[in-house]
């Protein structure tokens, strides 16, 4: 077992862990912050992947940005802190047999593809071409299309949101 | 490729690592005489009241709302840039048309009023 | 090296797991939180896929940036929206939690 | 190689000879160098604190007509390490009711937000802990990991005003984030890669001259990102109680000043990475080390800009400062993004030169327009202080002082 492999085993395994702490901790702040561990482990997935590029994007949105959303949330739905409650639904463990089952299901079907088992090697050091990646998305053959449309749904979430989030306001003015 | 990962990851542990034992030797070096005055949440000297989950404002959550939006707007062009210096000029075109949508709905939060500090 | 089932099966299990909290969880952050995980697990997914592509064919393989890039850019605007209506719900009805937003049991 | 040229490297590749003798495999020999490199590099890092606290109180001191610290020492030199000593044996007060974890790993993680960003910087031609292809990115992704730190000390305090500062500070952060993202998008435009490294080889001329309001949105932004004077709203002393940090005492509350002032000095040298050529210099090809020199008199005299920004400005209001960000700065970047690209796209058959005078006139432009139109939003917008009559306390007593200034 070589070295990346051992690495590779304590990250899933911590990233596996904290997914279920998300999931299952009754202080929501508590889930929040286990969210950022395992999204922090999810980058060093991407790193051992060699995508460098997703790995610090996915710390700079992820991380950055979306788990601090979700905390301000937190703060400003304060009822949510009501830790006495389960926060899970009575019947949780219908939804657990399912997703066990649907994870049996995945890997038993992952398991007669041939290629299963095949080796990652180590890329070389260009295969991850950004310059690629960039002019792809504006050629017109390529992806120019998915990336204005990008555009106009980050400018409708913007506007949906703040027109949700600020109307309350705008009515007491 | 994979070594200068490894590196970055040795950093991160050792950056990590060095307040840590910072604070442990001096965690050792103190004194440690704890009562329940010292102890006491400190309010300007009142009686602690209620919990610590004071109302916040909507505001917070806007302008992070706003930072998410243009966040990921620029992870999307930082692999523009990169390619660049090899595009034509009708690809630069597209980028602007990318970025003056997004100028749009910055406006539109002006003129909402969301970036008002109330 | 790695070989490339242990990359799809953790992925699988992030993605149950975050499953598992988008069925059972009360609370709407929650179920919020849990989507973020499945999102995840399928950006693993695409770029373990991704690497496995661009050993057999060569450098060049756009699609998979492509598709996270998209997986990105939706997340966030998911969170966005889905945390703006949940503000908004909670200043109309006092509550996050998804089973005590009835509208029509008044 | 010889020593008087590349001393780091000298040093570095007789400490890898050293490893390779000793007979381990190639991968543990890398892992050991990697470790121990990194060691040396941080714990650098950490003691030249004491040094920059010593220089900004010094020049703190002058600018405002004081001497510094002048008692222990040649001018003072050795009054942060007796105030380290003092520090490190100061009771560590954990109050009743925090989040062990949050509280505890939020100092940590602070000062190793800031630390991580020396692992990709280019400190000459030769020395740097490590060149990855997204360097610039990483900077401020690791800066992203520092407002995670702020949101788990305010939190884990278990106390309002903690609880409150850190907000304030995280949508002070992420707020400037913003300029700072997309101002770093021109120098990755210019050079076509996002390696630091790359970065400062192409800087011919440097990119001050090219895009000097791109570097001009960028520099205040990251003072804006370090929280430190006029930007320390989250731990305004003399007006709130002192932000996020209220429940810290001791070395703990250390390691934030400790994170602060590392990350003024590390935004001053990202600074000159980035827009003031980095360790670029007349003869810095051939003689490496020449280079270093370059760097630090570089970032010393940014840092220098810096203290003279703190010691000088009052602090902002925080509605001020948030007008600032989103309504100048912000607009300020992507009107600079979008006129680089079309005129460098427009002239890029032209000569270097002409090109360099081009983006230089544009940039020029952009900023007097931005000057004029700034004046003008300011003008309608200010409210009117001096003409309204407002209530004067005035004491109708005989005990005031004769001539005090209150009338009747």
């Amino acid at each position: 077992m070589s070295g990346l492999q051992i690495v590779f085993l304590i990250v899933a395994v911590v990233t596996l862990f904290s997914g279920v702490m998300v999931v299952a901790s009754r202080k929501m702040m508590h889930s929040a912050l286990w969210l950022i561990l395992t999204l922090l482990g999810v980058a060093i997935l991407f790193a051992t992947l060699q995508a460098g590029f997703f790995a610090i994007v996915q710390v700079l949105v992820y991380i950055g940005a979306i788990s601090i959303l979700i905390i301000f949330t937190l703060m400003l739905t304060r009822r949510v802190m009501d830790d006495e409650h389960p926060q899970v639904i009575k019947g949780w463990w219908l939804p657990a047999v399912m997703a066990v089952i649907l994870f049996g299901l995945i890997a038993g079907f992952l398991a007669t593809w041939e290629d299963f088992q095949v080796m990652l090697n180590e890329l070389p050091a260009d295969a991850e071409n950004l310059a690629a990646f960039g002019s792809a998305l504006v050629n017109p053959a390529g992806y120019v299309i998915p990336f204005e449309v990008a555009s106009v749904l980050l400018l409708a979430a913007l506007v949906g949101a703040i027109y949700i989030a600020v109307e309350r306001k705008e009515k007491t003015r | 490729m994979l070594n200068d990962w490894l590196y970055v990851g040795v950093f991160a542990l050792v950056s990590m690592f060095l307040p840590a034992a910072a604070i442990s030797i001096a965690a050792l070096l103190s004194p440690k005489k704890p009562n329940s005055i010292k102890n006491a949440t400190y309010e300007c000297g009142m009686e602690p009241v209620g919990p610590a989950w004071a109302q916040m404002k909507v505001q917070y959550y806007v302008f992070t709302l706003i930072f998410l939006v243009f966040d990921v707007e620029a992870v999307l062009l930082f692999p523009w840039a990169v390619a660049y210096k090899q595009l034509p000029l009708y690809a630069v075109v597209e980028a602007i048309l990318f970025i003056l949508i997004l100028l749009g709905g910055l406006l539109y939060a002006w003129r909402k009023g969301a970036l008002e500090w109330l | 090296m790695i070989p490339l089932s242990w990359y799809l099966i953790a992925a699988a299990a992030l993605f149950c797991i975050g499953l598992f909290g988008v069925l059972s969880r009360k609370n709407a952050v929650s179920i919020l939180m849990s989507v973020e995980l499945m999102l995840n697990a399928v950006n693993i997914n695409l770029l373990a896929f991704w690497h496995y592509h661009t050993q057999l064919q060569g450098a060049g393989q756009i699609t998979p940036q492509v598709f996270v890039a998209m997986v990105f850019i939706v997340a966030a605007a998911e969170v966005a929206v889905g945390l703006a209506l949940i503000i908004s719900a909670y200043r109309r009805r006092e509550t996050p939690v998804v089973d005590e937003m009835t509208l029509l049991k008044g | 190689m010889s020593f008087w040229r590349d001393p780091i490297i000298f040093i570095i590749e007789w400490a890898k000879g050293l490893l390779a003798g000793i007979g381990w495999g190639p991968g543990w020999a890398t892992i050991v160098g990697f470790v121990i490199g990194a060691f040396v590099l941080a714990t650098g890092a950490m003691f030249f604190v004491v040094f920059l606290i010593w220089y900004e109180r010094k020049l703190i001191g002058r600018l405002q007509d004081r001497f510094g610290p002048n008692r222990l020492g040649p001018w003072g030199l050795f009054q942060p390490i007796a105030d380290m000593l003092k520090i490190f044996t100061k009771e560590l007060i954990t109050p009743s009711g925090v989040d062990w974890i949050a509280y505890n790993l939020a100092p940590i993680l602070s000062v190793a937000a800031v630390l991580m960003m020396w692992a990709v910087t280019p400190f000459s031609k030769t020395f740097f802990g490590v060149n990855i292809s997204v360097g610039i990115l990483f900077l401020i992704a690791v800066g992203g990991l520092g407002e995670v730190g702020i949101i788990l000390a305010g939190w884990g305090s278990n106390n309002k005003y903690a609880l409150v500062g850190a907000l304030r500070a995280v949508a002070q952060l992420c707020s400037y984030e913003v300029p700072f993202v997309i101002s770093a998008l021109v120098p990755v435009m210019l050079t076509g890669s996002m390696s630091l490294v790359d970065i400062v080889e192409a800087q011919n001329p440097w990119y001050i001259l090219v895009a000097p309001a791109a570097a001009l949105v960028f520099f205040i932004a990251s003072v804006a990102e370090t929280g430190r004077a006029p930007f320390d709203l989250a731990e305004a002393e003399s007006e709130i109680v002192a932000g996020y940090n209220v429940e810290y005492s001791g070395l703990k509350f250390g390691m934030f000043f400790v994170g602060e002032f590392l990350h003024a000095f590390t935004a001053s040298f990202i600074f000159v990475t980035v827009f003031l050529g980095g360790w670029r210099g007349p003869g810095a090809d051939q003689i490496p080390v020449l280079g270093l020199v370059y760097f630090m008199i570089k970032t010393f005299i940014v840092y220098f800009a810096l203290i003279l920004f703190r010691g000088t400005n009052p602090r902002f209001r925080i509605d001020q400062m948030m007008d600032l960000n989103w309504k100048v700065l912000t607009p300020l970047s992507l009107v600079v993004i979008m006129v680089i690209a079309l005129v460098d796209r427009l002239f890029a058959s032209s000569a270097d030169w002409l090109r360099t005078v081009i983006l230089l006139a544009a940039n020029l432009v952009i900023l007097v327009v931005a000057e004029r139109l700034i004046r003008r939003g300011v003008k309608t917008t200010r409210p009117e202080v001096g003409s309204r009559e407002r209530p004067v306390a005035s004491p109708d007593n005989l005990f005031i002082q004769p001539g005090s200034g209150a009338k009747g």
